[in-house]
Parts: structure tokens; C-alpha cells; sequence
């Protein structure tokens, strides 16, 4: 599987994400700098975590309004997988590929602990790995992970199954125990329409090893594999 | 010419900051406190000496990259400088 | 308007008394004089000022630093320079150093503790060292005083919103609520970074004629005599004593860093300091001084983002995420590239000369001239008088009072400085880079050496005031075998140290005699321990209308772990396994002067410390790490504060198993559970490994007691009834999180 | 009553905000951008009916909690609700 990852000034999780992929697919991902108009070609883009530009104005706003991002949109319309993961969430939903936008965590504090998630669509190319339901435990470390939209674009987006993941309690529990920042329908993962591209909030690639504690990261990066081997 | 614009959440967007305001101006035993939004106001300092044209500008920057039209409503005054 | 006041451009006349004002005693003002031979210009002054405080020439404690032990089979660099250099193997190094910012994060909680944790990681990246884990130091007034809240608030969230924008993982720390920190917090911040042991970058400049170099974000008027106010008492005049306050922007950091990363790849560095206290004074000077060559500056070309400022304001502004390099010309432009790519500021501000002068020039005018060396070299350097600290009494017989020893427990647990600290690390990015092996909350974090499998750091930062108040010489002592033995019970060998000491006025000699038998402590446990001190930082005058803080040398330690494979955690792994003390006497536990048990629930702050044998200590904690590495023991906890009840109930929290022990055949049962004797571990080994344990115990020449066994979800300790690990949670969790909603 | 807030850095207090605003607007290639500042805007809905009474209120929720008086500065306007 040939990957690249965007890299905006702020990003920083970028080493994390190169490294799961790494393990995973046997390949480096290439790196590529915010300023470049051109994205190699490749069968996955991440957009991954970090700050970019601080977060300054919003979470993602003005790293949506780099100049890579023209070629991402090409390449997202035409079908190349696309995951975002936290700050690469924020860019997402900021660039328009996905729908809603993500606000500050209810409880306002920045907040870095696991948290249960339900496999709510595992049809997807991000989720085909994991059993229909399965429960799975990813570590979150955001500010602005809480996920917003109006009641128009929600009805869409649950009527198409695009969400992929929702934050649940140790036993499965949709509830707002187990929502650890407010999100509307517990949404911590979702695709846009046509299912190529993702965003989700939790890291995957910080639970890819046994030694830091699990592996149920893994097994998105696996499902990633499996489709574009 | 200067440009101060406020930036405020749509209707019906969600607010935490503003709710956790209320909840804690709530807590200081502050009151008769029917709602409370929280938004941004950016100043810019423009070079732009005429007001159509100023207007015009920020409006295009709001649309671009200040706001996110998607949620965010803005509303921009202009401040001439003095001369 | 005073004298001070920034926005002042005409200059004021250079006399003592515009001296004083800058924290520069008559005689010190006129050691100047002495030394150029005329009366100081007003940037000289600011200058001297900026140089001769406390903060940088560190006047007052000197003489006692030198004590420390600062070398070791590890050590490729101790204290000098931004951060010490200790050797990890592999042809890697891992560089570390902690750093106070007490005094701005009173004013301004979020903003001074953001900038404490932006000019650590600084420390460890101008050196070449990529940060790869931080830690944080706290220290509260009582939970009730009105401003304790708001402080907590502040300074987490800081310290959070810097480390986590910037990209570090922050893994451990400490928080002790007392009242004598109610006027003065301490915020000490501790970073550490990997590098390759050839690519280590020194602030010593070399070569004449060469490029100074300004990088990074502009200058401001921000912070202008913050290392003066570090140098100084709070009094009432607080509010004139603060001018504009530094803000950080972790983001302007993160690029730095990168950019700095790629310079020094690029080979174009010759010498890089940061600009921290007294930003281009002392950097500047310092990499003059010590490459035996003078710097001169010309500040109309400095990145300014304040109009007309005066050389004074530059020469001792604060603003943050700026560098001073000196760089190989034939590079320059590529350098000048990496910044501009990063957004950041570069600019040549200077030259280096032959002349050992330091020589600032603006508007084409010289403001200072002024011998390089000697504003180092020269700076006073005193032997304050001091009083030793007179030994506490031990407590009287019948100063504790028999209490229920389940009831006790569920208080000490939930009580703010044993409560769960959850809500202050989950605000930190603890999980960044993908090597946190052991996260917060643990004895050790662990943190693993990137692109190694097996091999790791360990990070513990620790220290207990009280004891140090009631003997500062057994507290420097404790704060050492403490950190060591934190290291040692996850399995690290312990490699080296760093110390923030926090200390009152060092002009009252019972305060300096805190500082003098602290260092003596700590020297003594360090050469013991062979856990030399290879960075540290000092920050005095602590103190707010005579009350001073509990005198806190914090010590910060880094250990090394081959095999992750090895090593070993405080959970406890499996029911109906034996539990052990080990490094006991025949007791299970005598000691309760200063203990926390008598603190909290005897509301009694009495005795003498616990004393430290070092000697024993060495040899617990070596058969311990022995132990782990072959895996003869399946949990490991040291018994520090509250003593062996806290111990086993933290390893129950942790894990969910039970426990339960004998009836200690001790006189007080109180003291059996709650007492703090030092260089102990509770521990677990199955049942098949019983005698091989004793056998090594007993060769060991190490004290074993056999309390109890795990159990199923129950904590029973002895007689008393039991308490269920729910209950014990729920208490344990529960402080923290109340305390900052109520 | 509706109570609006601007609260904004003092001067000579670093705005990163303002100045990564800056930046991102210069490479959207605006131009004549001579500074940016970024603070926030805060409405409270208010039961009180009284100028005076509204106003003072107001300041004490900012000197209590919504401004960090250290580093920033506030500016109430009073709105009266249409009746
Ligand atoms: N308590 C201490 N123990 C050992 N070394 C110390 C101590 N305090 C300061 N140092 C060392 O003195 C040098 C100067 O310290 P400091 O001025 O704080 O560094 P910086 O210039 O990087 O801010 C550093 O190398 C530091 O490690
Ligand atoms: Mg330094």
C-alpha cells in the first residue's frame, strides 16, 4: 500500500501515524509538506493530529486553506481513501469533505484518556476488520473533538450509515457516560457520502502494539491493508 | 482603516463555551441570566482607505478563511482611522 | 512614572539609587563602577542587572552547588550548560534538565506555567536533543484558600495547552497542597530529549568575524525585569512589579524546534543558545564568554513587534521562542531558507570579535561596552551567613491516638495530597509520539527509546517538603532515595539526576541554612545512590510578607531500561499471590514524625523526618531491580507516603485485586500501616518462588517480611474490617475532580 | 437586556492568534493587512431591565470570571431588548 502523509507547521502526530503505517504495511508513507500543490500518487492519505497552526482561529482552518489541500479535494472526489484523524478530522470537516465541524469538549478541559467505541458500520474500507458491533478501546487527546451538525445534515448522515464509530461505555452503552466530549449521537468516526474518506477523533495510532497497551488501532490500519494490498 | 468583525455561532449551533459560561457565572450567584453566547471579534488594521472597497475586502476574507460560514454568522464595522 | 516604567524612552540618570531599583545592592553597584571605571550607561545597568541577579549568577548558592556531585560512568556533560548530557548507549544520549517558573505563574497561572514548559523544552532542543517526555512539579497553597482553585486551573491548563501543542508527551509530575505555598506556588517543569551522542550543540561560540544570528519570533516588550522579579520577595507593590506578561505560542515553538532540528542536520550551527532570562543579554554574553571572544550586537536590526523600542527594552526583554546562533556564513543562506520555510524571523544581528567586549549599538550609537567575561566571571558570589535548622524532638508516647485502621485509610486515600491526580495528567498529552509505555500515575512513567524494541527511560520527579522542613539536611537526603527508588522499583537503573531548588529569602540565615543542609542531603544521597546531578536551576526568595515556602528541592530523576521485557509495575497481577515487604526491619513500619498520617489525621505537623540509611537503601533497591530483571516478583510498589496501607491500596486501585495481611505484631498498628520508615517496597511473588526470594533476600543482607496475600476485590489489612477496591476508588478519585467543581 | 462584551489583549501583550490570522491571510493574498488582533465576544441575555444595575453586573461577571484582567481589557455595550 503506497500512503502519504500531509504535514502542516503545527502537525505532530504525524511520526505516530507513519509508524503505524509502517508496521502495518511494511512501507514508509511519504511526507508532504503543506506548501507542495501536488500529492504523489498513492492509495491512502492521512491527515493526521497535532495543531496546526496552533489551532489558532479554529481547530484546522487555516491548514484547510493551504495550498495542498486543492489536490487532497481532487484526489478525495476521486475516490482515494482519505483518513483524517483528530486535527486531520478538524481539516476535513473545515475543507468541506466532511460534513458538521467539531467544537470544544463539553466539560472545556483538554482531555487525553481511552475511551470504548462502537463499530457502528463495518462495511466501510476503514472498518472491514472489525466485527459488525464490536467494542474497541482507543486512547483520545483532544480539546475540540465534540462533533456538531444541524439536524438536516445528521438525518443524512445516520440515514446513509456513514457514521463508522460511536463513543460508547466499557459495555457498549450508546450513552452520555460514555461520550467523553458531547458529540451529537456519540459520533467519534465518520465517512462522507460516497465512504472514501474518513475522520475520527480517537488515535489509532497509538494503540497499534501490545506494549502500549492494545492493539485495536491496528486493526483499522489492517483494514486499510487488506483493500489496497 | 480598521475593520472590527464580529464573528457569533449560528442559531442552533452548539455552544459549550457559552453554555459553560452560564453555568459558571450560574455558580458565582450571578443571576437573571437568560442565555449566554460566546464568539470572536478580530481587529484588522487595513492600509484600504476607502470604505466600499474596505467592506469588500473583509467580507472576502470572512468568506475565505475568518468565519465558517457553515456555522458562523459575521458582521463587520469599519472604523475610519483618524486622520 | 517610574523609573522602570518601559514606555519611558528618555533615559534616566544612572546613580545607586536606580541601582537599588534594579536589585543591585550599593556594594554591588559600585563593584560595577570598579570594574568599567565609570559610571554605567542605563542599557550597562540594565545589562548588569539582568546578569547580577540571583536568577543567572546564581550569588547565593553557588558555593554550595559546587558540592554536588556532578560526574558518573554516564555523565558526558553536567551542569554548565542549557541541560545536562548522560550517555544511554547505542551512541545516544538523553538530555535533561527541570526549570522553575514560580513567581510569573502566581500572576498569571496559565501564561507562566505555558512559558516554564516553553523554556524547558527549549533548553533540551537547543542542545539538538528532540524532547521525548516532561514532567511537572507543583506545589498549591491549602485547598481552601480562595486563590488555590483558580491557580490549579491555571497552571495545569498552561502546562497542557503548551506541551500538548507543541508535541510532547507529559508523563509525570507531582501536587502537594500546603498552606505556606499560598502566597508563593512553585511550578517546576522538567524536560528531557534523545540525541546522538556526536550531535550534541554547545552555546560556546567560536571563530571571529562570524554571523550572530537572531531566530524565531520577534521581540516585544514582554517580561522586561522578570529576572529581576524572581529575584525579589512579593510585597504589596506586586502590581508595579508587573509589566506586560509573557504569552506563549507553543505553535512558533514547535517550528523552532523543527527548524532548529534541520539547521543543525544542515551543519551550519556553530553555537545556539536560547534566549530565556534576560533573553539577549545573557544569551549573547554567554556564548561570548565562553568561547573567549566578544560579541557586538546591533539591535537596529533585532525583529522587533513593538515600535520605538529602546536598546534597554531589547536587551532585557522576555519575549519567548527566540534563539541566538552563531552560524558557518558559507551556510547562511541555506539557513536563512529552513527559517523562512518555518515562518519564523531570522535576521543577523551581530558579529563576534576578538576584542572580548560586549558591545551593543543602536541607531549607530555604542550604549555598552562592556568587558564579556567579566559580567559572568565578575558576578558577586556570596557565603551567606547561615543557622542550622534545630532537630525536632521525636514525638512524645502518647502523641498518636489508637483510630480505626480502615477508617484512617479511606480518609488518607481521598485526602488532596494522596488523592488520584487523574484530573490534572489527563489534561496532558500523555500518549504523544507513541512510546508511553507506563503512563501517569504510576511510580515510573516509561517511556521507550524510538526505534529501539526493547530499550526505555524512566522518569520520576519527586520531593516531600514537610520532611524537609523539619530537617532539611534528612528531607535533601529523602527527596534523592525517593526519586532513586521510584526509578528502581519499575526496573530503570537509575542514570542521573537534575534539582530545582525552591527556597525563601537566602539573605535570613535560617532560610539559607535550609538551602546549605539540603544541598548536603542531597550530595550525600547522590554519592551514594552514584546518581550524580548533571542539570538543575535555583529559584530563592520564595516568600510573601515573611512567610516563606516549605523549603523544596526538587529532585527530577532519569533511569535506563535495557529490556522492557524487565521490568515491573504496581498493579498487582494475580489473586492468591504472597506479598512482602522488603528493606523492613522487624517492624512493619515504626515511624510517624512528619508523617501524613499525623498531618491529616491527628492535624499535627511534629517530629523528625523518617531518616534515610543510604546504605541500605543501595542495597534494597539493587536486590529489588534484580528481582524484576528475573522475574522473580510480579508487582512492585515502594512504600512512600501514608506508608505500607497507601502502598497497598494503590496497588489494589490499580489493579482490581484484593488483599489482605496478617496482623502486624508491632506495638502501634497505627505505625505498622501508616509509618513512613524509608528504602522499602511492597511487592508480589507466586507462591513457587517463596524461597529462591528469601534466599536472595537473605544474601542480600535486605530485611523480608511476609504481611499477607492477594485476594479477591477486598482490602483487608490485619484486624480491621474490610474495605471494598470500589470504595477505595471512589474515594481515591473523587477529590480531585470535587475540589476543582465546588 | 442583552449585554455585549469585547474582550481583547492589552496592548503589548502577544496575540499568537492574531499574528498566525495574520500570516494565514497574506498567504490568501490579501494584502495591505497591517495588523491583526484576535480577542472574544461574549452575550449574556439579562433578566435586569435597569442600565445602571445591568452595567454593573456585567462588569463584576468580568472582573469575576470572564476576563483575565491580567492581560486583557473589556468593553460592555448594552443592548435593550426590543420591547
Ligand atoms: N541546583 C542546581 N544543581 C545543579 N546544577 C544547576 C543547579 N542550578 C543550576 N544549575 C546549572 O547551572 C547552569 C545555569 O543554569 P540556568 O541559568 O538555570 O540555565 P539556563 O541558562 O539554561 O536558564 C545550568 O547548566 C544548570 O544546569
Ligand atoms: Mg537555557
Amino acid at each position: 500500500m503506497k500512503s502519504a502523509i500531509l504535514v502542516f507547521p503545527g502537525t505532530n502526530r504525524e511520526r505516530d501515524a507513519a509508524d503505524a503505517i509502517k508496521l502495518v504495511s511494511g512501507k514508509a508513507p511519504t511526507m508532504v509538506w503543506h506548501q507542495e500543490t501536488d500529492i504523489p500518487d498513492v492509495d491512502l492519505i492521512v491527515v493526521p493530529g497535532g495543531f496546526s497552526y496552533g489551532d489558532y482561529l479554529r481547530a484546522g482552518a487555516i491548514a484547510a486553506r493551504s495550498p495542498v489541500i486543492a489536490d487532497l479535494m481532487k484526489k478525495a472526489k476521486s475516490g482515494i481513501t482519505v483518513l483524517g484523524i483528530c486535527n486531520g478530522f478538524q481539516i476535513l470537516t473545515e475543507t468541506g469533505l466532511l460534513p458538521g465541524s467539531l467544537a470544544r469538549n463539553t466539560g472545556l478541559d483538554f482531555l487525553c484518556h481511552d475511551v470504548h467505541m462502537k463499530v457502528d458500520n463495518n462495511q466501510t474500507r476503514f472498518s472491514n476488520k472489525y466485527a459488525p458491533g464490536q467494542i474497541i478501546r482507543f486512547p483520545i487527546a483532544h480539546h475540540d473533538g465534540n462533533y456538531f451538525a444541524d439536524p438536516d445534515t445528521l438525518k443524512k448522515i445516520e440515514d446513509a450509515g456513514q457514521v463508522v464509530f460511536r463513543y460508547c461505555t466499557p459495555n457498549g452503552d450508546i450513552s452520555m457516560q460514555g461520550n467523553p466530549n458531547g458529540s451529537i449521537n456519540n459520533i467519534a468516526g465518520l465517512t462522507n457520502s460516497d465512504g472514501n474518506v474518513m475522520g475520527l477523533m480517537p488515535h489509532p495510532e497509538n494503540l497499534i502494539d501490545p506494549l502500549l497497551g492494545g492493539t485495536d488501532g491496528r486493526i483499522m490500519f489492517e483494514s486499510l491493508i487488506g483493500r489496497a494490498a | 482603516m480598521k475593520a472590527r468583525i464580529l464573528i457569533t455561532l449560528k442559531t442552533g449551533v452548539l455552544d459549550p463555551q457559552g453554555k459553560a459560561i452560564q453555568k459558571a457565572l450560574g455558580s458565582l450567584n450571578f443571576d437573571g441570566i437568560d442565555g449566554v453566547r460566546q464568539g470572536k471579534v478580530i481587529e484588522i488594521d487595513l492600509a484600504e482607505t476607502n470604505e466600499v472597497a474596505a467592506r469588500k475586502q473583509v467580507s472576502d476574507m470572512c468568506d475565505k478563511l475568518l468565519a465558517n460560514t457553515v456555522i458562523e454568522n459575521y458582521d463587520i464595522e469599519l472604523i475610519p482611522s483618524a486622520a | 512614572m517610574s523609573k522602570l516604567d518601559p514606555g519611558n524612552n528618555s533615559e534616566p540618570e544612572v546613580n545607586a539609587v536606580l541601582g537599588a531599583e534594579h536589585g543591585l545592592a550599593p556594594d554591588e553597584y559600585q563593584k560595577i563602577i570598579d570594574l568599567i571605571e565609570r559610571v554605567p550607561t542605563f542599557t550597562e545597568l540594565g545589562i548588569f542587572s539582568a546578569m547580577w541577579n540571583e536568577h543567572c549568577s546564581y550569588k547565593s548558592s553557588k558555593k554550595w552547588l559546587k558540592t554536588l556531585p556532578t560526574t558518573g560512568e554516564c555523565v558526558i556533560l553536567g551542569p554548565g550548560e542549557n541541560a545536562g548530557v548522560v550517555d544511554i548507549g547505542d551512541g545516544q544520549v538523553v538530555v535533561f534538565k527541570m526549570e522553575s517558573h514560580n513567581h510569573p505563574s502566581y500572576i498569571e497561572p496559565f501564561q507562566g506555567a505555558a512559558t516554564g514548559v516553553g523554556g524547558i523544552l527549549r533548553d533540551v532542543f537547543t542542545m539538538g536533543a528532540r524532547p521525548i517526555a516532561t514532567m511537572n512539579a507543583l506545589r498549591f497553597g491549602e485547598p481552601g484558600h480562595p486563590k488555590t482553585r483558580h491557580l490549579v486551573a491555571g497552571v495545569v491548563a498552561g502546562i497542557g495547552g503548551y506541551g500538548n501543542c507543541f508535541g510532547v508527551p507529559t508523563v509525570g509530575g507531582e501536587v502537594n497542597f500546603h498552606k505556606r505555598y499560598n502566597g508563593n506556588i512553585l511550578v517546576n517543569a522538567f524536560a528531557a530529549g534523545l540525541a546522538d551522542a556526536d550531535k550534541i550543540f554547545l552555546s560556546e561560540a567560536k571563530g571571529v568575524g562570524l554571523p550572530v544570528v537572531y531566530l524565531g519570533a520577534k521581540t516585544g516588550r514582554d517580561g522586561i525585569h522578570g529576572a529581576t522579579m524572581a529575584s525579589a520577595e512579593f510585597d504589596e507593590s506586586i502590581e508595579e512589579k508587573r509589566p506586560t506578561v509573557q504569552v506563549g505560542d507553543p505553535f512558533t515553538e514547535k517550528c523552532l524546534m523543527e527548524a532548529c532540528m534541520e539547521l543543525m542536520a544542515s551543519g551550519a550551527v556553530i553555537a545556539i543558545q536560547d534566549m530565556g532570562a534576560a533573553g539577549l543579554t545573557c544569551s549573547a554574553v554567554e556564548m561570548g564568554a565562553k568561547g573567549n571572544l566578544g560579541i557586538r550586537l546591533d539591535l537596529d536590526h533585532v525583529p522587533c513587534r513593538e515600535d520605538a523600542m529602546t536598546a534597554y527594552e531589547m536587551m532585557l526583554s522576555e519575549s519567548q521562542e527566540r534563539m541566538l546562533m552563531v552560524l558557518d556564513p558559507a551556510k547562511e543562506e541555506e539557513a536563512r531558507g529552513i527559517f523562512e520555510k518555518w515562518g519564523l524571523d531570522f535576521a543577523i544581528v551581530g558579529i563576534t570579535t576578538d576584542d572580548l567586549r560586549f558591545r551593543v549599538v543602536r541607531n549607530g550609537i555604542e550604549v555598552a561596552d562592556l568587558p564579556i567575561k567579566e559580567l559572568g566571571d565578575e558576578a558577586p558570589e556570596y557565603d551567606r551567613p547561615w543557622v542550622a535548622p534545630t532537630p525536632k524532638a521525636p514525638l512524645e508516647a502518647g502523641a498518636i491516638p489508637d483510630v480505626d485502621i480502615a477508617d484512617a485509610l479511606l480518609t488518607l486515600i481521598g485526602s488532596p495530597d494522596l488523592a488520584s491526580r487523574r484530573w490534572v495528567w489527563e489534561q496532558y498529552d500523555h500518549l504523544i509520539q507513541g512510546n508511553t509505555i507506563v503512563r501517569p500515575g504510576s511510580d515510573a512513567a516509561i517511556v521507550r527509546v524510538t526505534g529501539h524494541d526493547k530499550k526505555a527511560l524512566a522518569f520520576s520527579s519527586d520531593v516531600t517538603p514537610r520532611y524537609c522542613e523539619a530537617d532539611p539536611f534528612e528531607g535533601g537526603k529523602q527527596a534523592v532515595a525517593e526519586c532513586w527508588r521510584n526509578l528502581t522499583a519499575s526496573g530503570a537503573t537509575p542514570l542521573a539526576a537534575s534539582d530545582n531548588l525552591n527556597f525563601g529569602n537566602p539573605e535570613k540565615p535560617e532560610i539559607m541554612g535550609q538551602l546549605v543542609r539540603a544541598v548536603e542531603g542531597i550530595g550525600e544521597a547522590c554519592r551514594a545512590l552514584n546518581f550524580p546531578v548533571v542539570s538543575g536551576n535555583v529559584s530563592l526568595y520564595n516568600e510573601t510578607k515573611d512567610e516563606p515556602i516549605l523549603p523544596t528541592p526538587t529532585i527530577a530523576g532519569v533511569g535506563l531500561i535495557e529490556d522492557l521485557a524487565n521490568t515491573a509495575r504496581m498493579a498487582f497481577t494475580a489473586e492468591d499471590e504472597i506479598i512482602v515487604l522488603v528493606g523492613a526491619t522487624d517492624s512493619w513500619g515504626t515511624h510517624l514524625g512528619q508523617s501524613i498520617f499525623l498531618r491529616e489525621i491527628c492535624d499535627l505537623e511534629d517530629g523528625p523526618p523518617p531518616p534515610v540509611d543510604l546504605e541500605q537503601e543501595l542495597r534494597t533497591g539493587n536486590l529489588v531491580r534484580g528481582l524484576i530483571h528475573d522475574h522473580l516478583v510480579t508487582a512492585v510498589h515502594d512504600c512512600s507516603d501514608g506508608g505500607l496501607a497507601i502502598a497497598l491500596a494503590e496497588m489494589a486501585i490499580a489493579s482490581g485485586i484484593g488483599a489482605s495481611t496478617n496482623a502486624p505484631a508491632d506495638p502501634s498498628q497505627v505505625a505498622a500501616f501508616f509509618g513512613e520508615d524509608q528504602g522499602r517496597y511492597v511487592m508480589t511473588l507466586r507462591l513457587e518462588d517463596r524461597d529462591a526470594l528469601w534466599d536472595r533476600c537473605e544474601k542480600a543482607g535486605v530485611g523480608i517480611a511476609e504481611i499477607g496475600k492477594t485476594t479477591a476485590s477486598e482490602l483487608k489489612l490485619g484486624e480491621a474490617k474490610p474495605i471494598s477496591i470500589e470504595d477505595l476508588r471512589d474515594r481515591h478519585e473523587a477529590w480531585f475532580p470535587q475540589f476543582m467543581k465546588s
